[in-house]
């Protein structure tokens, strides 16, 4: 079955758009068509444009040239209200909610159901939030403060916001970076029946196979310019990211033996109450730990409490053989332990400062004289590890705020690859990374690896740590469940772990 | 070693006032005076300084008038009194928001030959070069405790509600009261209290509020501080205690008109502003032409109020205050 | 500002139905600290001194919170926003003045309080038109104004003042009479307070200004008229200020050019202690009017048991700044208990 | 934070150009000039000095406050603790302890006092706003428990020499120069120092400073301590400069300090501005009510124009920046006809 160019007019289009960051060309003349019940995926590398293309189209940046369609008649969105009343839900790339509204008026600011004297019906609000979870399979409580979600419930939570629109056009860009396979297969399920349903569907996604489970057609961006629209049937992964990329793709799991030393990091019956309990590992120089498990599982947590950045009840954290004191950061980096977080935008970065004083934060040590900073020492620094990762920039000296998704994690990376860590714990590092600057960063982390590195990388992508582990761990529930060695590593033995289905053996 | 208090006893260090002077110096014209009220736009402080000003219009010598919006602004003063200095007036009358503060400046303005009368609040005697008192505090202190002691038949318990506790003239008044209630005539008078306001509407609200709340039987309240004695005959008016407690001290006519007119008030006291920065005035002039030099014993003629003597460390007495009662107030138009 | 770690709600969120009754419970306390706070503060003032609370002695801790208490209404629904209104101060003073002014020598109180309302209207509105349109820190805006209306005012009123002889008895009275113990201020206020607090609650408006204060950014992406919103909540708090002077006209009597000078410190306080957060999106105008109540029946407590008014200040001082740390520290522990109850509900759904 | 996904990469650079603290500097040259030129008896030493002198208090605070407010905390309890070390080093003086004693004792106490700012924010995670406004009441409070009426003038002549007096023969007052030299310290310890550098980050982003090792609480509770100092420091100066030790000294000198950090471009949300600018803005407020007291403007139409000054120092550069936006917007407009035809 091939899926021609349907004949109907778009009920939402781009004609010739561009838009323009100052000396940034975003998006140049692009054009893309979106069809009534056909599911339209949006492909590019990390800063391609794809995200300012949605905001284009949600009303929140206005073209510098070219119009935007509705129904075939050019439309001028004066702000994301007005793509709203026009039947756009979008769903962005970070989420956007109010942190101490509950997680039902969340979903429903401005547009709560309303009683008699226009008042609003909290109960109404209340009860369609539940009704919402419940189709996605979402174990969330919808009076529960949006304030401290993890990042994939809080992606959940927006995924909700749009399906409540019963919008015509349904835009998400990079719902699924943050969710498991199992949340993945229900929003696909709710997405494709939306879509039967005549809907419109615009989907932005960095793993190409979601791409070709929900999609008909793609649009493929390169540097802000308009490369292809056309069925994905009979095109391959590759052709795709060929058309990304330009280029053909190098191995992504490019996995390095490295001779493995003795124990770098060694973590024993480590307990926050009332998040993890009881957690025991090792990591070995030159090793790369893979620590895998549901959404919620508490493999953040762990890594958190592993860094000092929240404090441990119970438990001791060894690096070199050297016991660590927790509860503070600066202690563990002094140990030479680095921990690229998972929330790039909150703990990250500061998304305020420029991208050498970002990276420039952890670096203090090697870029003082005397007490005082050196500008140029800082700056050959930043510049040296901005470079190796590729990131996308105008000038060193810009707002990392103004950074792609993408770019934005690779200067977190930069920022901690920089301070040279004998032990890397990585949490979720390529979330968000587009698939060529994923093949990088694996190569990276394993050529770190075999320079001796002990490396422990938290990922929710299966793939990825089947890919690159030498061991696997799994929680569930704040405990450890398993420990898999790389043979025997698969994705049911995994599963079967993270949910919970093996206990670990004694 | 150190520096202490006492090791340093020669401290201070303004200009003494000389006793050269000539008697019968003309009296000079095209001077300019400057006020510098505690507060501009206290109405208060505006009819002095309007008695002022017609004063100088009168003597053929111009006014000008200068100051900070807020009571207790001190950094602001004594700026005020670098800018004169530095625009060269030929003298300062100010009222004194703290007696200290203000010396370093007013000295510096006498080295540059700048004349420093104070009036209604007055600084240490060695920065400036004459007081002009609106009446004697002896004489403030002391009446104050009898018209309210008349009031309440010599019998109950009184209280004083003061503006802030580091008002000058204020704690000097409070001291006479003190004073006067140890005659055997006060014996069943009883002074149980003195609050303090802080010269705040509100403030001075709460703490009425406060000393009939904790002393049920009060019988009067003496109020030195026209901002006090209004606060209080307004909580009073609109109270229980309307006409039962009794209510006196030092108030504006046109403040009080209202609660003595209803009876919430019987009778209090003030001097004439007017007059006081009249006699300022006269003051500065006569120091400028050289009459005077503000030693005791020298005097000087303040037009149709009569010959001033000027008493000991350098103080011009205005004279009695005036006790207003319904039946006078209406004369009254300030 | 913010622990993030221990936010009493994040952990609330570990086990949902549970914890969730848990939390409300704990939220609702918070205003009850305060309250509990205030009442055993007038219960022991009223065992030393019986004659505080004696009907004399309610009407006047009534009279004293009322024009406190519609300010902080205001304000809370500006600081809701994330924004702050520091020039209510001089607000009241220059609509008190005003309506003093159009009273001197006989007119309408009714008029007054409206020429009072709409100038604190007019003056909200140029607050929030700066602060929306500009889009401006509303800190450094109102801080300006506060200086601007401050000193049009004193140009203005100059030396003059209101006093009561210049008032209509009717309006005077007005200011102290009541329903028995309850003054009619007391009842417009409440009045005002439970229409600002049902607004906040159940009206879209209401809600979006908790939105909008919760994150700009999601608001405007979320299609919520924010200029609109902000300029609203001035409005009313601009209103509310201009209210509020007319009532201190009533209640006090007089007015001249320093009236309400400083007041926004107390204001702010009061919102603070109500537990509104200067970071936005969180609070009730209830927790502001009870933090208004608590802050000015402190006034009204320490002069009838006799504290010298040289302690005063210091006590204010330091019981402001134990109704915020009890406040925070019964927040840790209860975060603290629901953390453990979490981890041992999942140990035994573990087992 | 709608700004910074706004704003395009150009408009920032030329905003850099026009930076508001930079502006406000050149600002208080021009004023200077003029004055200079135009105002009598501006220009002469005995004048500057004054200005200088009276502006001093406002400008020390000036420097750790400016710290402060970028690493997102604010002390009003500034004033109040200036107060209290006024006070009880008026107290200590009438009990008869030497000077050279008290003074320390006074830093010591301010420290302390900063000490609790700090332990309430830090410790309780309390709004800092929210604790100074009470240390504000409690130390002023304290102050007045400690003199009560009291004003004390009698300090040393030496040391009332020193507060109020000039170097010989220059406009320089004597307390300019350790002025200066914590000027320059705070400068560099601000900007060139990795201390500052985490200062900003944290005023900007707490969380990610403390996930980069930054030792948020640690920074913040010295950063109050030095404000506490600072602050009991221009207390000794204040007392000596006006000689005059008196519980209310210094009260509502937190506006003063506020308005002109303000106006010299610190955002109170954090993680932005210069201590230059702060500086320049104190000074410029300073030098304004000079100019217009000696050009005799009323106090109240002095109230007005810094109302106003505050505003603009808002309003403008986002004015500034509106209209570049436009200009930009109509310039790529104009190059792209053709790209409309197409459609
Ligand atoms: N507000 C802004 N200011 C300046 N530059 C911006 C802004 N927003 C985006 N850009 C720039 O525009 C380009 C496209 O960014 P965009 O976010 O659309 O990329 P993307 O395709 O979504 O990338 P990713 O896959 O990493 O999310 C990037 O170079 C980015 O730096
Ligand atoms: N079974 C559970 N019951 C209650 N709370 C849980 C449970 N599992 C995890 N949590 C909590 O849920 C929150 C979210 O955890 P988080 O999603 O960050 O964990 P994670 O394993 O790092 O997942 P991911 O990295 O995929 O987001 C944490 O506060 C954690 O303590
Ligand atoms: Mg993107
Ligand atoms: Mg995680």
């Amino acid at each position: 079955m091939t899926h021609p160019e349907p004949e109907t007019t778009p009920v939402l289009a781009l004609e010739g758009v561009s838009k323009s960051f100052g000396a940034v060309r975003a998006l140049r003349g692009v054009s893309l068509r979106l069809h009534a019940g056909e599911a339209h995926a949006l492909a590019g590398e990390n800063g391609a444009g794809k995200s300012t293309l949605i905001k284009t189209l949600a009303g929140v940046h206005r073209p510098d040239t070219g119009t935007v369609l509705l129904d075939g008649r050019p439309v001028e969105f004066h702000g994301p209200g007005d793509a709203r009343d026009a039947g756009v839900a979008v769903i962005y790339q970070e989420p956007t909610l109010f942190p101490d509204l509950s997680v039902a008026e969340n979903i429903f600011v401005g547009r709560q159901p309303r009683r008699s004297l226009g008042r609003v019906d909290h109960k109404a609000v209340r009860e369609a939030a539940a009704e919402l979870f419940r189709r996605l399979g979402v174990d969330l409580d919808p009076e529960q403060p949006a304030r401290g979600l993890s990042i994939a419930d809080q992606q959940l939570v927006e995924i909700a916001k749009a399906l409540s629109f019963d919008a015509r056009v349904l835009i998400m860009d990079e719902p699924t970076a943050a969710l498991t396979g199992s949340e993945v297969a229900r929003l696909f399920g709710v997405v494709k029946s939306l879509r039967e349903q005549g809907a419109a569907v615009l989907f932005i996604s960095h793993r190409l196979e979601e791409i070709f489970a929900l999609c008909q057609r793609v649009t493929t961006l390169r540097d802000g310019a308009w490369i292809a629209s056309e069925p994905l049937d009979g095109l391959t992964e590759d052709d795709l990211v060929r058309r990304m990329v330009g280029r053909d793709l190098d191995e992504l799991y490019p996995k390095q033996d490295a001779e493995i030393g003795e124990v770098a990091l060694s973590v024993r019956r480590l307990t926050r109450e009332g998040v993890f309990t009881d957690v025991s590992f090792e990591v070995r120089r030159g090793e790369i730990v893979g620590l895998a498990g549901l959404v919620g599982a508490g493999r953040s947590e762990v890594a958190r409490a592993v860094f000092g950045v929240d404090r441990r009840d119970a438990g001791e954290v060894v690096v070199d053989g050297k016991p660590l004191r927790g509860g503070a950061p600066s202690l563990a980096m002094a140990a030479g332990i680095a921990l690229v977080p998972e929330d790039r935008r909150a703990q990250g970065l500061v998304m305020d400062m420029s991208i050498e004083r970002n990276i420039g934060l952890t670096g203090f040590a090697a870029t003082t004289k005397g007490g005082l900073m050196s500008r140029g020492a800082e700056r050959s620094r930043a510049l040296d590890w901005a470079v190796r990762l590729q990131v996308k920039y105008a000038r060193l000296a810009d707002v990392v705020g103004t950074l792609s998704g993408g770019n934005q994690q690779k200067v977190v990376l930069a920022k901690w690859l920089a301070t040279a860590p004998g032990v890397l714990i990585v949490d979720e590092p390529t979330r968000g990374i587009d698939v060529g600057t994923k093949a990088e960063v694996h190569r990276l982390l394993s050529r770190l690896a075999s320079e001796g590195v002990a490396v422990l990388m938290i990922s929710s992508d299966l793939p990825e740590i089947l890919g690159m582990a030498d061991r696997v761990l799994v929680m569930h529930e704040g405990r450890l469940t398993a420990e898999i060695p790389r043979s025997e590593a698969t994705e049911e033995s995994v599963m079967a772990a993270a949910t919970g289905r093996v206990r670990r053996a004694a | 070693g150190g520096t202490t208090k006492n090791s340093s006893k020669d401290s201070g260090g303004g200009a003494k006032a000389t006793a050269s002077a000539d008697p019968n110096a003309a009296t000079k014209k095209g001077l300019t005076v400057a006020f510098l009220p505690k507060q501009v736009n206290n109405p208060y402080f505006t009819i002095a300084d309007g008695g002022g000003k017609q004063a100088l219009d009168a003597l053929g010598s111009s006014y000008k008038e200068v100051g900070t919006s807020s009571g207790t602004d001190t950094a602001g003063q004594v700026s005020y009194v670098n800018t004169l200095t530095q625009q060269q007036v030929d003298a300062i009358a100010v009222s004194a928001q703290d007696p200290g503060a203000l010396c370093t400046s007013l000295n510096q303005a006498r080295k540059n030959g700048i004349k420093v009368v104070t009036y209604d609040s007055d600084t240490k005697p060695e920065c400036r070069d004459l007081f002009v008192s609106q009446a004697s505090s002896e004489d403030l202190g002391r009446t104050e405790v009898q018209l309210l002691a008349e009031q309440i038949g010599y019998k109950g318990e009184i209280a004083i509600l003061s503006a802030a506790q580091t008002a000058t003239n204020q704690n000097t008044w409070i001291d006479f009261m003190k004073d006067e209630l140890k005659d055997p005539k006060y014996k069943d008078v009883k002074l149980v209290k003195v609050a303090y306001g802080n010269d705040d509407a509100q403030q001075s609200f709460q703490q009425t509020q406060g000393l009939l709340q904790q002393y049920p039987n009060l019988k009067g309240i003496i109020s030195p501080t026209t901002v006090g004695i209004k606060a209080a005959a307004q909580y009073l008016a609109g109270s229980k205690y309307k006409g039962k407690v009794k209510l006196t001290g030092l108030g504006t006519p046109n403040d009080m008109r209202a609660y003595v007119k209803n009876g919430t008030v019987d009778a209090f006291e003030l001097w004439d502003p007017a007059k006081l920065g009249s006699l300022a005035s006269y003051a500065a002039v006569a120091l400028a032409s050289g009459q005077i030099s503000g030693a005791e014993g020298q005097s000087f003629k303040a037009g149709d109020m009569g010959s001033y003597t000027i008493g000991k460390d350098g103080v011009v007495v205005l004279g009695k205050p005036t006790v207003f009662t319904k039946d006078n107030i209406d004369q009254f138009k300030f | 500002m913010t622990v993030t770690a221990d936010t009493p709600q994040q952990i609330a969120a570990d086990e949902p139905t549970a914890s969730r009754r848990f939390l409300d419970r704990v939220l609702k306390l918070r205003a009850l600290a305060v309250l509990a706070v205030l009442l055993v503060m007038l219960a022991a003032t009223q065992i030393y001194n019986s004659e505080f609370l004696s009907q004399q002695g309610v009407k006047d801790l009534l009279l004293n919170a009322t024009i406190l208490v519609l300010v902080a209404v205001g304000q809370a629904m500006v600081v809701i926003t994330r924004n702050v209104d520091l020039s209510v101060g001089s607000v009241l003073g220059i609509s008190a003045f005003a309506a003093g002014t159009y009273l001197h020598g006989g007119g309408n109180p009714l008029l007054a309080v409206l020429i009072a309302v709409g100038l604190g209207v007019l003056f909200g509105l140029l607050n929030g038109l700066l602060v929306s349109l500009g889009q401006v820190p509303a800190l450094v805006v109102t801080l300006g104004t506060l200086y601007i209306i401050r000193g049009i005012d004193s140009i203005w009123v100059g030396s003059r003042q209101i006093t009561a002889n210049d008032l209509p008895a009717s309006f005077v009275d007005f200011g102290h009479d009541g329903l028995s113990v309850i003054p009619y201020l007391a009842l417009l206020t409440l009045a005002v307070l439970v229409a600002a607090g049902y607004y906040l609650r159940s009206y879209r408006g209401g809600r979006d200004l908790y939105a909008l204060g919760s994150s700009p950014e999601a608001a405007r992406l979320a299609g919520v008229p924010v200029r609109k919103r902000i300029l609203t909540a001035y409005v009313v708090c601009g209103a509310l200020a201009g209210l509020a002077g007319a009532l201190y006209l009533a209640r006090f009597g007089n007015v001249d050019s320093g009236t309400g000078n400083g007041y926004e410190l107390t204001v702010v306080s009061a919102v603070v202690v109500g537990g509104v957060a200067f970071t936005g999106g969180s609070g009730t105008v209830y927790g502001a009017a009870l933090g208004a109540l608590l802050l000015t029946s402190i006034n009204s407590v320490l002069p009838s048991i006799g504290v010298s008014s040289v302690w005063v200040l210091a006590i204010d001082g330091v019981l402001l700044l134990l109704a915020i740390a009890v406040d925070r520290i019964v927040a840790l522990r209860v975060a603290g208990v629901l953390r453990k109850r979490a981890a041992q509900m999942r140990s035994a759904h573990h087992a | 934070m709608p700004e910074t996904t706004k704003a395009p990469a150009p408009l920032a650079r030329l905003g850099g150009a026009v930076r508001w603290d930079t502006a406000v500097g050149a600002l208080l040259v021009v004023l200077l000039i003029c004055s200079f030129s135009f105002v009598e008896n501006f220009g002469n030493a005995l004048n500057v000095s004054f200005l200088i002198g009276n502006t001093l208090p406002i400008a020390l605070i000036a420097l750790p406050m400016t710290m402060l407010v970028v690493s997102g905390e604010i002390d009003l309890s500034v004033g109040s603790t200036a107060g209290l070390s006024g006070a009880v080093m008026g107290a200590l003086w009438n009990g008869g302890m030497a000077i050279e004693t008290i003074i320390p004792i006074c830093l010591l106490l301010g420290a302390l006092c900063g000490l609790v700012n700090g332990l309430l924010v830090t410790r309780l995670g309390l709004p800092s706003l929210a604790v100074t406004i009470g240390t504000l009441a409690a130390y002023r409070g304290i102050a007045q428990i400690v003199l009560g009426a009291d004003s004390v003038t009698d300090f040393p002549q030496q040391y009332l020499d020193f507060g109020a007096g000039r170097i010989d023969g220059t406009f320089i007052p004597y307390a300019a120069i350790p002025f200066a030299v914590l000027l320059l310290i705070a400068v560099l310890v601000l900007h060139a120092t990795p201390v500052g550098r985490s200062l900003f980050a944290v005023g900007a982003s707490e969380e990610a400073a403390r996930f980069a090792g930054v030792r948020v609480r640690r920074l913040k509770l010295a950063m109050f301590v030095t404000t506490g100092l600072i602050s009991s420091l221009t207390g000794v100066f204040w007392a000596l400069h006006y000689a005059s030790a008196r519980y209310d000294n210094a009260t509502g000198l937190e506006l003063s300090v506020i308005a002109g950090v303000l106006l010299g471009g610190i955002d109170f949300d954090g993680g932005k501005g210069t201590l230059g600018g702060a500086i320049a803005g104190v000074f410029l407020l300073g030098a304004g009510q000079n100019v217009m007291s000696l050009l005799n403007v009323s106090a109240q139409s002095q109230i007005v124009v810094t109302g106003v000054l505050l505003v603009i120092s808002v309003l403008a550069p986002r004015i500034g920046r509106q209209v570049s936006q436009a200009r930009a917007r109509r310039r790529s407009a104009d190059k792209a006809p053709a790209a409309l035809a197409a459609s």
